[in-house]
């Protein structure tokens, strides 16, 4: 049986007399793809948030691997071996391609092996003919491709994507979906995402929040025919 | 209870010169989230505008509340032209530039004026509590601030341009939702910011005495006091000035004004250590 | 990117070298000297914002604790070798408790910038206060406004005899400001300078890769606070007397200006900047036409409207068209790179 | 580290401009007196007076044939009011302009600053300024009143006017240190009390909560050693809180900056000095003096004590020259040594070889109207504060700044 990476337990945050994750407990094993979708303001973003250390849940716990890490800095969630990738595209402008892979793959590598890791990573995404440029003057998909190769040159066992695919083109899509199965054979997967399609294609188990709360929790075929997944995403009251 | 009200008086003052001193740097902050570095040295303008009026035979009030106000707001509009407008969005650059303006008015202040202390006489006379004399200015200050925080408060509340005003500090979009262009804004506000400290340094100066480094001492209390009042505008302001001016007026009296000086700062950083956004970011909330 | 690194030391050493030798030529020494030691103070601030990102208002605070350790320490020692030390030590362990504060309780780039300026308010009017007899270290008064002048000057380590003054202390100033440029060269190709670059450039990009950049960034800071150190006891040694003047928001400013001039994100541009404006100051002294506070201003404004990257980037412009090569593109402006070759 | 051509051109054109300039300048055989004072910046009140008066000295040498045939050249730095360009200014006299000797310093950190860099250069130097007193050094030569000549008569004469009761207000340095401390002296010698003292640095310029303190204490006499342009607003708010008219005010510095005509009569009327020097002293010397001085700057506005001791340290210091027949420093401290006076605008002036001091007359004074008017004389006082704890013909060697303890 495989290990649980990632588990939270009763999981709520509130923002004033806001409940945006209310008493939300998940579970996922290792190597598992998992989406979070829901309407805006569903909380999957805050969920998303308090997993990776950026927010401290009000109340309930996170653990991973097993070992409780609620209200830890980023960094120190980041140091277990969790890759994170935020939504709004988050590198290092001023720097070229390969330092910034260099600088993911630094943290568990020595300078050397960092760099062969980043050679690799680059070679892996296909970078090699921009490894030299500086990230501000790439476009958004590109930024987006090496964010990935930021998450992967660190050999994560877990990997959180907040909206990998938002504002890309069909093309940039459908590689995404590669990579990220690919990542898949090594490591966990938490995605956030809004487009239905790509979580298709994915064809992953499917966590749906609402109001904070999770609504359901099953393969996404199935999570898509739900009438009230469907009541949900067009507005209705469910 | 002489003593009583004359502690309190001075307190009074305290706060009172605290809100004074900043409220022009407040305005420009708050609605512009620009630093101007060259506050003190609009200040020491409005002290020597005031001076050279009062030199031209000028009634002492009239050159205080209105040449000083008059001739920094303009100098203001001025330099946002030809400086500060390149510059908008650049925090760090506009701070910079800022000060780079401030030695330049240092300089020029040396050159115009000459590097010594000039002042004028007090305009209003000693007043006495019970056994104790009192500096009768002390109260006109007093009366002066409370009126400009008064009238800032009725300004955001009560106008059109109040309105904007608020608007723009929410979010800096939001004038240009509202159809107006941020670059009048900005060129406005930053004259009616001016003004204020032309009139901050006016009101002072017949008290401290003016020379052309004065500013720098204006300048840090000032920047202090905006970044710990928070995002309200006049509640910041006021409950800055309280909290600093009380704490500085506390150990002047009881060790020295330069303990006074120093506890005020080390409340500062101690402050802004436990709310980095200000006070009213924890207290006083939605308040303007 | 091994043989770039040797490389750059080569040109560094003996563009040093040559520089050491020629500059008298051009300059009095016991002026050069005083470049040397603001050069160095630039730099320290050069390498905490232009590679790290963090702008202080304060530098100026360990400059003068720096300064003032060297003579407190001189006093009581009566040599100079372990002041130097100390004087390098005590700013460091002062920035890293100050740092620590700051960075820890994660306050945003203006506040940093309202607490090291405040900071450094309380040490200027903290020993501006200190003219009374009681306020003694050891056997060396703090002499307030007064400042502590008659303090050992530096020496020849173990020889407290043999007094290191005058020509001779510009070629000792000279050697550790091209000491200390190579260490910030060996510490920006580290590991350690590389992911500080990357902190200035996303921070929470590079907490998120699992590097805790609050302890990064207050080491970083400790670092610049030692170099402003020594620059500290050059300047004591230099001028033969500490006053709190060092301590003065004009003194933080200059430096600040220094580092916009000269250009941020290249390890050269605030030395260049400090000796350039350090030297105008000292001509615009010798004349009472024009101020030189306003000439400093004026600087400062247009560079930062019309040159907001520096002289140093436009120097290494111009110095590879000279040498033929137009490969490197004209940078981002805000985004210096890592690796400089003009420096 | 690479220079572009161009920067190093400008660079080179630069240096040797700024080499060149002194080196015409320099009459190749002149007699070098090198000052540094503070011509602006807070104390310019004090140094530039100093400054116009040292022109006169210097002019006045030279029309009368300078020394020992040479002509005398001043070679004068503005220190800003800064601490820190005095060394700096200090170590270019002596290493590049190679001066014969240097008189100045305004604020007693000044002199401290530079003290021993000129003693460690084997350069004589002149300290003109009135000061706290203790200095017992062999290089330098000081004709300042110290607080045996000044304050000594001063506390009893203020507390004779008003009551036993005294507080003091002092500049936080060493001269306001120093002089508080002598000033308890006198005031417990003359039965009375300190009941309070507080000291403000120099660039403290809002006095609203002190002077509430004081007049909770209450006392009959309020005595303020302060000094610089800052300070001055102290007197302003004491008289717009109408306090001159209840506690009577006495000063060991008011004046000395012309301060008493900076403030209005109101303001400054019945406050108590003692100083060396008023310009409203009728002796045929002093008019001889304003009339040399109107003639040169049109007006005699600006005279105040230290430019006047200024002018005197500099015609002592050419009186030493003359005598000796030499520049140098050895000959010219041995003349002066040797009971050296000279008559001035402020009456005769005698080195006092034991200490380097000056024994000189002391007039007490009060402020009416914006003059200085002489109330009682005391003529040719020595100073024994120094004396007490100083002599240099026993120890030459002797460098410290003695201080009063209790």
């Amino acid at each position: 049986m495989a290990e649980t990476v990632l588990e939270t337990e009763g999981l709520t945050m509130r923002f004033g007399g806001v409940v945006a994750v209310d008493n939300v407990s998940l579970k996922l094993k290792a190597r598992e793809l998992r989406c979070l979708i829901g309407p805006n303001g569903a909380g999957k973003s805050t969920c998303f948030k308090c997993l990776c250390g950026l927010l401290t849940p009000t109340d309930g716990r996170v653990f991973l691997r097993g070992e409780e890490t609620t209200g830890w800095e980023p960094h120190q969630i980041a140091a277990l071996g969790v890759g994170i990738k935020m939504q709004v595209s988050s590198v290092m402008d001023g720097l070229s391609v390969h330092e910034n892979i260099w600088m993911a793959a630094r943290r568990f590598n020595d300078t050397q092996a960092a760099r062969r890791k980043a050679d690799e990573v680059i070679e892996r995404l296909a970078l090699g003919p921009i490894a030299r440029t500086e990230l501000g003057r790439l476009a958004h998909g590109e930024r987006q491709r090496v964010e990935l190769g930021i998450v992967m040159a660190a050999d994560p066992w877990l990997v959180l994507l907040d909206e990998p695919a938002a504002g890309m083109t069909a093309d940039e899509v459908a590689r995404m979906g590669e990579v990220i199965r690919e990542m898949t054979r090594s490591a966990a997967v938490v995605i956030v995402e809004h487009d239905m399609q790509f979580i298709r294609s994915l064809a992953s188990t499917v966590t749906v929040f609402h109001r904070g709360r999770v609504l359901m929790e099953d393969h996404v075929d199935r999570v898509m025919s739900d009438p009230v997944v469907r009541d949900v995403y067009l507005g209705k009251r469910a | 209870m002489d003593l009583a009200a004359v502690i309190l008086v001075e307190v009074l003052y305290a706060i009172a010169s605290l809100a004074l001193i900043s409220a022009g740097l407040a305005v420009v902050f708050g609605m512009m989230k620009v630093i101007n570095l060259a506050h003190g040295e609009f200040m020491v303008l409005g002290g020597y505008a005031t001076i050279t009026a009062v030199g031209l035979g000028v009634n002492i009030f009239i050159a205080m509340l209105i040449v000083a106000p008059l001739v920094v707001g303009l100098f203001g509009l001025i330099v946002e032209r030809l400086i500060f407008r390149h510059l908008y969005g650049r925090m760090i650059d506009t701070m910079l530039a800022s000060w780079g303006l401030s030695l330049m008015m240092i300089g020029a202040f040396k050159m115009i004026f000459g590097n010594t202390t000039t002042g004028v006489s007090g305009p209003i006379p000693g007043f006495s509590i019970g056994n104790y004399q009192i500096n009768g200015y002390n109260f006109f200050i007093i009366i002066v601030s409370v009126l400009l925080l008064v009238a800032m408060l009725a300004v955001l509340r009560g106008t059109r341009a109040g309105l904007v005003a608020r608007g723009a500090m929410q979010r800096a979009d939001m004038a240009s939702a509202m159809g107006h262009s941020p670059d009048r804004i900005y060129m406005l506000t930053f004259a009616v910011g001016s003004a204020l400290s032309g009139l901050a340094g006016a009101v002072l100066a017949p008290l401290v005495g003016l020379v052309p480094t004065a500013g720098a001492a204006f300048i840090a209390k000032a920047f202090i006091t905006v970044i710990a009042g928070g995002p309200s505008l006049v509640a910041g302001l006021a409950s800055a000035s309280g909290f600093f001016g009380l704490v500085n007026q506390f150990f002047s009296f009881l060790v020295s004004p330069v303990v006074g000086d120093v506890a005020l700062l080390v409340a500062a950083v101690i402050l802004l250590r436990l709310l980095p956004r200000g006070i009213t970011s924890r207290f006083f909330r939605g308040k303007l | 990117m091994r043989g770039d690194a040797r490389r750059d030391t080569a040109f560094i050493l003996i563009a040093g070298v040559v520089l050491i030798f020629f500059m008298p030529l051009l300059i009095d020494t016991h002026v050069l000297t005083l470049l040397i030691a603001y050069g160095m103070l630039a730099l320290s601030l050069g390498l905490i914002w232009g590679f790290g990102g963090v702008l202080c208002f304060g530098q100026a605070a360990f400059f003068g604790l720096g300064a003032y350790t060297f003579a407190v320490a001189g006093i009581n020692l009566g040599e100079s070798t372990l002041p130097v030390i100390l004087a390098v030590l005590v700013p460091a362990v002062f920035a890293l408790a100050l740092g620590a504060m700051m960075f820890y309780g994660r306050l945003g780039d203006v506040y940093l910038a309202v607490i090291t300026l405040v900071v450094t308010l309380i040490l200027f009017r903290w020993i501006n206060s200190t003219a009374g007899p009681e306020y003694t270290i050891g056997v060396a008064r703090l002499g307030g406004f007064n400042g502590i002048p008659g303090f050992p000057i530096l020496n020849v380590p173990g020889r407290p005899e043999l007094m290191i003054w005058g020509e001779t202390l510009y070629y000792v100033a000279a050697v550790s400001l091209l000491v200390v440029f190579l260490l910030v060269t060996w510490l920006l190709r580290s590991s350690f300078g590389r992911i500080a670059v990357g902190i200035r450039e996303n921070e929470e990009r590079v907490s998120l890769l699992g590097f805790d950049i609050r302890a990064r960034k207050t080491i970083l800071f400790a670092i610049g606070a030692a170099i402003a150190g020594l620059a500290g006891a050059l300047y004591a040694t230099w001028a033969e007397v500490v006053t709190p003047t060092l301590f003065s928001l004009q003194q933080s400013a200059e430096i600040i200006i220094w580092c916009i001039v000269g250009g941020l994100g290249t390890r050269f541009g605030p030395i260049l900047g400090a000796a350039a404006l350090a030297y105008l100051k000292f001509a615009l002294g010798q004349q009472a036409i024009i101020d030189n506070m306003f000439v400093l201003g004026l600087v400062l404004v247009l560079f930062v409207l019309f040159l907001p990257r520096g002289l140093a980037p436009e120097l290494a412009r111009g110095w590879h068209w000279l040498a033929g090569s137009r490969r490197r593109p004209a940078r981002r402006r805000r985004a210096p790179r890592a690796e400089v070759s003009d420096g | 580290m690479t220079l572009n051509r161009r920067s190093f051109l400008a660079s080179t054109a630069a240096a040797s401009g700024a080499l060149m300039m002194p080196a015409i300048a320099r009459a190749q055989d002149a007699i070098r007196i090198g000052t540094v004072l503070d011509v602006s910046g807070i104390f310019d009140a004090y140094g530039t007076p100093m400054d116009m008066a040292q022109r006169l000295a210097v002019a006045e040498i030279n029309d009368a044939g300078g020394l020992l045939g040479r002509p005398v050249e001043l070679i004068s730095y503005d220190t800003q009011s800064d601490m820190a360009l005095y060394t700096q200014y200090a170590q270019r006299l002596v290493r590049q302009d190679n001066v014969d000797v240097v008189h100045g310093g305004v604020l007693s950190a000044s002199r401290e600053a530079i003290r021993q860099t000129l003693r460690r250069a084997n350069t004589l130097y002149f300290y003109n300024v009135q000061y706290e007193g203790g200095v017992c050094d062999r290089n330098i030569f000081i004709n300042g009143v110290t607080p045996a000549q000044q304050a000594e008569v001063l506390v009893p004469w203020a507390m004779s006017r008003s009551g036993p009761r005294v507080y003091i207000l002092a500049a936080d340095y060493n001269y306001g240190q120093i002089t508080a401390r002598w000033l308890q002296k006198y005031i417990d010698d003359n039965g009375g009390e300190a009941v309070g003292t507080d000291f403000f640095p120099l660039d403290v310029s809002d006095f609203g909560s002190t002077i509430a303190r004081i007049q909770t204490v209450a006392p009959d006499l309020v005595i303020a050693p302060l000094v610089g342009g800052a300070h001055l607003s102290f007197f302003r708010q004491w008289a717009a809180a109408g306090m001159n008219e209840r506690i009577p005010l006495a000063s060991t510095t008011m004046g000395v900056g012309n301060e008493h005509k900076v403030l209005t009569p109101a303001e400054g009327n019945g406050m108590m000095v003692a100083y060396n020097y008023s310009q409203e002293l009728d002796t045929p010397l002093n008019n001889a003096f304003k009339e040399r001085w109107v003639e040169a700057y049109g007006s005699t506005d600006a005279i105040h004590e230290i430019a006047v001791s200024h002018y005197m340290g500099i015609h002592l210091w050419a009186e030493g020259v003359r005598r000796a027949g030499s520049a140098e420093r050895m000959a010219v401290t041995e003349a002066l040594e040797d009971g050296l006076s000279v008559d001035g605008p402020s009456g005769v002036m005698t080195i006092d070889p034991q200490t380097h001091h000056a024994i000189l007359d002391v007039h007490l004074m009060e402020v009416r109207d914006q003059k200085m008017e002489v109330v009682e004389s005391l003529s040719q006082r020595p100073p024994v504060d120094t004396q007490a704890v100083c002599n240099l013909i026993e120890n030459p060697d002797d460098n410290t700044q003695y201080e009063i303890e209790f």
